[in-house]
């Protein structure tokens, strides 16, 4: 457990004995530029790998072979359409909001990248800012990115767009808290909220001990993230692109970025929250936090090439009636496990208990809860005028 | 303060021509409000090609080709719709070989069809590609037998007045035996990826319901038709060709709901298999092609001949003056009568639902714009 | 006739399972594609071979046949082709003979119905070119060579002398396995 | 198999209940005069021939008169009927439409009234269906070049 901090330490604070001997440690700004740069071109490099991983991997659950012409097996693909969109014309509606419509891309990427401020990357305190407030610093920052979402979709004066952000708000209102409701569940057992000490606390990864929780997340970051079967937002059987119709060139390539970005975050967060971070034995810490990022997101995009996508009134009935009230339930036993469990070596058999309580839940709510039918009956414009 | 009521204002889209699930280049111009549809005005003719002015003016041979862009991913049954019409009219005789090799080429274009139905029917709902993928894949293994059957994949052109064009190469029946004994292995697979799907179930049970009057009243035919339980199939209700001498079931939907229409054409792909089995069974040897001068020239009259297309009831009517042309040559776009309803089916839906109804009812423009 | 009553016995089934079962057997069939083979190919570097009938472009044209009939210019459903004649002695010589195939929908008609065999398909099928005119084949473009091979479309006796065609069948079909009949 | 009814049996009940609505009837098709259609084919519809299902409507232009033909199928009964009626005049051709009778007809009338320029009194919506408004003439009409 973290301990305790001053009030100067909580701005920078500093966990020197995770970093090399060497280290800087009373130099804060040289520790920030150090990381700033680090976890840029972490998230960067992932961004890239991500995409190449999905294109292929899609491609090979779809029976196709998939990108293979830029460079090796086609590694350089990602490079190749940055190129491509870099040289393309950058097309703005006449009658969108200029200012707000370039601003857009630019306010939905950064948040992507600002998550990584508190994640670990390769140990104990390896981070830019080991906040002691570090899980709400994330929820902060990572609710931001759908406002770049919707000054999009406003700006580009196109009605897809503007239906696009309407979802993108409805769905990020709806999905922040039981996403927020299942991270109290391993804040409870951590007894922090710094994401360091998070991943210190896990003797056992807290995918196990809170199985309910870890599920509640995937699925709510799913759609905090627009990836299937919540990608809304980018419905393109319905909506076009969605809120990046009406971009092309650099601004596309930034809201692809940011796509991406916000997966390599979200994944990046799970991993740290319910895998154990960059812990792990034999390999260098960092390449565990990678591997485990592409197992969460291996997760992800197997989904996405197999499941359809739910309506929008569905999401929210599934946010509202299933996720929001199991998140609250999984609260509560938590903080009774953790209130009335002795810890220690014995907590390993909650792992069993979890699973079945959790495994009970969903099964008694998927009795209750249906999300069928939808019909709204609508006067016509006849009937209106009538 | 006083108290401000919260209007809402209806906005219209046109979704469409260019609209990536308006397959081709419908267009539909919807009222929504917020995201419910109050008002859908499907509008067409993007791809009218004037086929029926056209034909007019091409002899009865010429207009073979033609028909093969009408609904252009049912090639095979456009011909044999057409083909049987003039041979009704001109009385001419069609050899058995034929009418077996017509069967086998018709319901493995039934097959080909429904897999691209339902395969962008799930694509609508928002998959991926994967599972139209995988049906591609089927489509494609029936592609290159028609390839090998009569040189195209698309627009076949196989049908002949009294006859087909080709008798196929020896080694299409071995891989036509075996395409049909693998294809129920692959419809098990699809029902496995789709059909037990929550998702799915969610998003098109009760969806889209369409009574069985209002389905008869507005002449809906096909799969769209059968989903709403009306028993009515031309094969079986209006024997045309050698359909009497095969065994098959009708697949009946209870609701008239989208799943009840993916189902049915799921259930019609695995009967399709049977009637090929069977025909591959019965087939005999012989001619394939009737005797016929080069130029058809029918005697004087009119004829309404129809098939049931994968899509529904595929009628041609010609009227005849004796001359190499027809003096009138219409076309009952199956597709085209269907989308009477749209509006029906789609008001108080989503914008979704509006997607995946319009989809179960599986239109091609080429048919519906001519 | 109905196949009703089975279509019923699974909407009562799948009302009791679990959230999530059939997403799982959903996620099943796509593991399996994973690990299975890509039917798809490189194209440029892979190519296909087309069916023995196959009707492509570059036709292909037998000026010692030819007796300038135009019976394939009468059948042509667009009236493409072009014929010219001049009287020789005791023939016609042909002095133009085009196919326009930018109108071309390579139906095969004049093909059928050419009674000297004169003129047959093609197996080519790239098509683009960069000027329309490129699209209109003349006579001395579309005789037989190395490059520009006739296909066996309505001429049997060509079709027994070429390869045979890739079929996706044999490539991507299953190992023979018996299914049991799901349907009555 | 469906049951081509035989046209004189059926225009003799027709005539019966509608008098003067029979042009003509032979072996296969019923010819009603314009004016009467509405009421023949409400008839047909109603009556114990049962025709509840309108295959297709289309027309031909026979240069001194239109033909509009409605090929009726009746589901329960298995049967079919080939109506036709005529219509005189080439400027402003006009029939009774059978909207009410049959929504199939809806998008096939306005198919009749865009390539054959027949208007139908009494039709929702008509208006042009494949071609654009204000294109000129109507193509399938046999003196359109």
């Amino acid at each position: 457990m973290a301990p305790i901090q001053s009030a100067e330490q909580t701005v920078l604070a500093i966990r020197p004995e995770g970093l090399p001997a060497f280290w800087p440690a009373d130099n804060p700004w040289l520790h920030a530029l150090v990381f700033i740069v680090a976890s840029i071109a972490f998230a960067l490099v992932m961004v890239i790998v991500f995409i190449y991983v999905e294109r292929r991997g899609v491609a090979r659950f779809q029976l196709r072979l998939g990108p293979n012409r830029a460079g090796p097996e086609g590694v350089l693909q990602a490079v190749a359409d940055l190129i491509k969109l870099l040289l393309k014309e950058d097309i703005v509606p006449r009658l969108a909001d200029k200012v707000v419509h370039l601003l857009a891309p630019i306010v939905a990427t950064v948040p992507a990248f600002m998550v990584f401020a508190v994640v670990p990357l390769w140990g104990d305190g390896a981070m830019l800012a080991d906040l002691n407030a570090g899980v709400l610093y994330f929820i902060a920052i990572s609710s931001f990115g759908v406002v770049g979402v919707f000054m999009a979709g406003w700006a580009s004066s196109n009605k897809y767009s503007l239906i696009s952000a309407m979802r993108g708000v409805a769905q990020m209102v709806s999905y922040e808290i039981p996403l927020v409701m299942a991270l109290l569940g391993v804040v409870v057992f951590a007894g922090t909220l710094s994401l360091n000490g998070i991943v210190d606390a896990q003797s056992i990864p807290f995918a196990l001990l809170q199985p309910l929780a870890a599920v509640i997340y995937f699925l709510a970051m799913s759609a905090e993230i627009n990836r299937t079967p919540f990608d809304l937002l980018e419905a393109e059987s319905e909506i076009i692109a969605g809120y990046h119709t009406e971009y092309s060139g650099m601004k596309f390539a930034l809201f692809y970025v940011a796509e991406y970005g916000h997966a390599v975050a979200g994944a990046a967060i799970f991993a740290t929250f319910f895998l154990g971070g960059w812990k792990g034995p034999v390999l260098p810490p960092v390449l565990w936090l990678v591997i485990k990022m592409l197992v969460v997101f291996f997760v992800g995009f197997w989904a996405r090439a197999t499941l359809p996508r739910l309506r929008v009134d569905q999401v929210m009935g599934l946010g509202w009636k299933a996720l929001l009230p199991l998140a609250v339930i999984n609260v509560l036993i938590a903080a009774v496990e953790v209130l009335f469990w002795p810890s220690g070596t014995t907590q390993w058999l909650l792992v069993p208990i979890n699973i079945a309580i959790g495994a009970l839940l969903v099964f008694l709510w998927s009795r209750t809860v249906s999300l069928r039918g939808g019909r709204v009956e609508v006067r016509t414009r006849a009937e209106v005028k009538a | 303060m006083e108290a401000t009521e919260t209007r809402t204002e209806p906005f219209v889209i046109n979704l469409g021509p260019h609209h990536p699930s308006t397959h081709g280049v419908f267009r539909m111009r919807v009222t929504f409000d917020g995201e419910v549809v109050v008002d859908v005005e499907p509008m067409f003719g993007y791809l009218h090609r004037g086929i029926e002015k056209l034909a007019e003016g091409r002899t009865y041979t010429q207009i073979i080709p033609l028909t093969d862009r009408l609904d252009y991913l049912a090639s095979m049954t456009n011909n044999w719709g057409y083909v049987m019409a003039v041979e009704k009219l001109a009385g001419v005789p069609v050899p058995e070989r034929a009418e077996y090799l017509r069967v086998i080429v018709g319901e493995m274009m039934r097959i080909s069809s429904h897999l691209l139905a339902t395969g962008f029917l799930i694509n609508e709902l928002g998959a991926f590609f994967t599972p139209l993928m995988y049906m591609y894949r089927e489509r494609e293994k029936i592609l290159d037998l028609f390839d090998m059957l009569c040189g195209q994949r698309l627009t076949y052109n196989y049908m002949r007045v009294g006859g087909v064009s080709h008798d196929p190469p020896p080694e299409f029946w071995p891989a036509v035996k075996r395409f049909v004994r693998e294809m129920p292995g692959y419809i098990d697979e699809y029902e496995g990826l789709v059909t037990t799907n929550e998702i799915v179930l969610a998003r098109t049970k009760d969806v889209g319901v369409l009574s069985k009057e209002l389905a008869i009243n507005a002449s809906a035919s096909g799969p769209f038709l059968r989903a709403t339980g009306v028993d009515w199939d031309l094969r079986r209700d209006d024997t045309y060709s050698i359909y009497d001498r095969f065994k098959f079931d009708i697949p009946v939907g209870t609701n008239g709901d989208v799943f009840d229409r993916y189902m049915c054409r799921i259930q019609e792909m695995r009967q399709c298999c049977r009637i090929i089995e069977q025909a591959l069974q019965q087939i005999p040897r012989g001619e394939f092609r009737a005797r016929l001068p080069h130029l058809v020239r029918p005697p004087a009259g009119e004829v309404y001949g129809h098939i049931e297309a994968p899509r529904g009831e595929l009628g041609f009517y010609l009227v005849s003056d004796n001359s190499i042309a027809p003096y009138r040559f219409h076309v009952r776009p199956s597709t085209m009568i269907n989308l009477t309803t749209l509006r029906d089916l789609t008001i108080g839906w989503k914008l979704a639902d509006l997607i995946v109804i319009f989809g179960s009812i599986d239109v091609v423009l080429g048919e519906i714009d001519r | 006739m109905k196949s009703e009553p089975e279509q019923k016995s699974k909407r009562s089934k799948d009302k009791k399972r679990v959230f999530g079962a059939g997403i799982a057997r959903g996620l099943r069939v796509t593991m399996k594609g994973l690990l299975g083979r890509a039917i798809t190919t490189s194209y440029p570097e892979h190519k296909l071979v087309v069916s023995k009938r196959f009707r492509g472009n570059e036709f292909v044209w037998y000026p010692a046949r030819c007796t300038g009939c135009s019976t394939c210019a009468k059948s042509c459903p667009h009236g493409n082709i072009e014929v010219v004649t001049r009287r020789g002695n005791n023939a016609y010589e042909v002095e133009k003979f085009e196919i326009d195939t930018g109108r071309c929908m390579f139906c095969g008609l004049c093909v059928e119905s050419c009674p000297y065999d004169a003129l047959c398909l093609g197996r080519g099928y790239e098509l683009a070119k960069y000027r329309r005119g490129d699209l209109v084949l003349e006579k001395e473009a579309m005789q037989e060579s190395e490059k520009r091979k006739p296909s066996g479309y309505f001429r049997p006796k060509i079709e027994k002398t070429l390869p045979a065609q890739t079929l996706l069948i044999e490539r991507a079909g299953r190992k023979s396995r018996k299914k049991k009949e799901s349907v009555p | 198999m469906t049951v081509a009814l035989v046209g004189t049996g059926v225009a003799e009940a027709v005539s019966k209940s509608i008098p003067g609505s029979i042009l003509a009837s032979d072996e296969k098709t019923v010819v009603v005069s314009a004016d009467k259609l509405y009421p023949a084919a409400e008839f047909l519809k109603t009556s114990e021939f049962a025709f509840d299902y309108l295959a297709n409507l289309t027309s031909a232009d026979y240069l001194d008169y239109f033909e509009v033909v409605y090929h009726l199928v009746s589901l329960k009964k298995n049967h079919s009927l080939v109506l036709k009626t005529r219509i005189y005049g080439r400027e402003a051709p006009a029939v009774a439409s059978v909207v009410p009778l049959w929504r199939g007809a809806e998008l096939q009338e306005r198919e009749v009234f865009d390539l054959m320029g027949i208007s139908f009194e009494g039709h929702p919506n008509l208006k042009r269906i494949l071609l654009w408004d204000g294109f000129p003439g109507h193509p399938l009409r046999r003196d359109y070049l």
